[in-house]
């Protein structure tokens, strides 16, 4: 009987940290059909905008409409690879410059598999998730990110 | 019906959630929308109704879910 | 003047802990200019062999050539691709199943140049450094690993 | 010269390190190794001359590391 998946939770308050990251990753160490992981992580950058410099971003999101296409992300890329794990975490609320915003994680029990999944998921995270960065600017303007 | 608004979205119509009369598909309400909030004809946003991303005319049901969303920008 | 970069020591003795990962990803919050980090990580896999069960690789590595091609990948990756940070692990000695072996780490402005240096990077540590892990089978015999 | 084994390589010959006669090239080497340890000719392993693969007759100069390498399984 195929195992039935059910949507999951992705949005952390706040930035991810990497203890949380470190524990992700220690929690698979009892699976040992697993030969790769592939982790991806978004970081804020001080980026400078005609407004000033961006000390963080404040994420908001569709929770319910991203959580819907999250789960529907999963299990095409489930589907697509013979992946043994995938986890997907993105914060919500501000995340200050240099802290990690987005935390992909994949695992196979060869590399490739993990490596693409992970490459693809990524890119439909940034393309089809109903969440907005609001960068905020040092001297306390702001301006919508923009994804290319 | 209620319409919830998101991003730069919520800004420029001042509020979360607006509650409006019901429109019977997406073009009547993005027309409505653009009286409104005259700010919103230049800017790029899609409809989701019950939570489903439409494009062009798409019929809006009863007591469903309806979201006005900018261009995602997330990770 | 261009940065001069020098041979680093890339080998870990035993299992790479998550710890230290996480340490490896906190190190990088105050490079604000980093807006992706890309990972990926060997873990021993628990194979049946003819032999018997896989409980865990033993590496060994010429380790003065290793040390001199992983700078020459280093140099050649960095030129391909603008990258801000990379870095490579590898453990020497015995990695039991479950266990991380290999951390290779990337960070770019932007996403795309992490994720394809580090594939790349991973398929040249593979296929360049002269490392052999020895398998150690649970009843006492051993195999030698063979890179597909 | 100083030759170093690793891997299967080190197994089979019993050591890390081999101490033996210069040789001129490492075809030459290749056909010493295989006469004295006969297993080595049903193996494949590069012949590195100071840190450095070579393939086919490669000149090995006086006084640099040569090395016996069976196929890389790192990772």
């Amino acid at each position: 009987m195929k195992k039935q998946r059910t949507a999951k939770n992705i949005f952390v308050n706040g930035a991810i940290s990497p203890e949380k990251i470190a524990q992700s990753i220690a929690n698979h160490a009892s699976k040992t059909d697993i030969g790769g992981h592939s982790i991806f992580l978004g970081q804020v950058r001080a980026d400078m905008k005609e407004e000033g410099m961006v000390k963080a971003i404040e994420y908001t999101a569709y929770e319910d409409m991203a959580l819907q296409q999250a789960f529907e992300i999963r299990e095409a890329i489930f589907a697509k690879y013979p992946l043994t794990c995938m986890h997907i975490y993105h914060s919500l609320g501000e995340v200050k410059v240099g802290e990690i915003c987005l935390f992909v994680f994949t695992s196979s029990k060869h590399r490739k598999a993990a490596m693409e999944a992970c490459e693809e998921l990524v890119e439909r995270i940034k393309k089809e998730l109903p969440i907005w960065g609001k960068e905020i600017i040092d001297n306390e303007n702001s301006a919508w990110k923009v994804n290319t | 019906m209620k319409i919830l608004a998101f991003g730069k979205i919520a800004e420029i119509v001042g509020n979360e959630v607006l509650i409006v009369d019901n429109f019977p598909n997406t073009e009547i309400l993005r027309g409505y929308l653009y009286h409104q909030y005259p700010a919103l004809e230049h800017m790029k946003f899609t409809i989701a109704v019950d939570k489903k991303l439409t494009s062009g005319e798409s019929h809006i049901p009863m007591d469903v879910e309806v979201a006005l969303l900018p261009p995602f920008s997330g990770g």
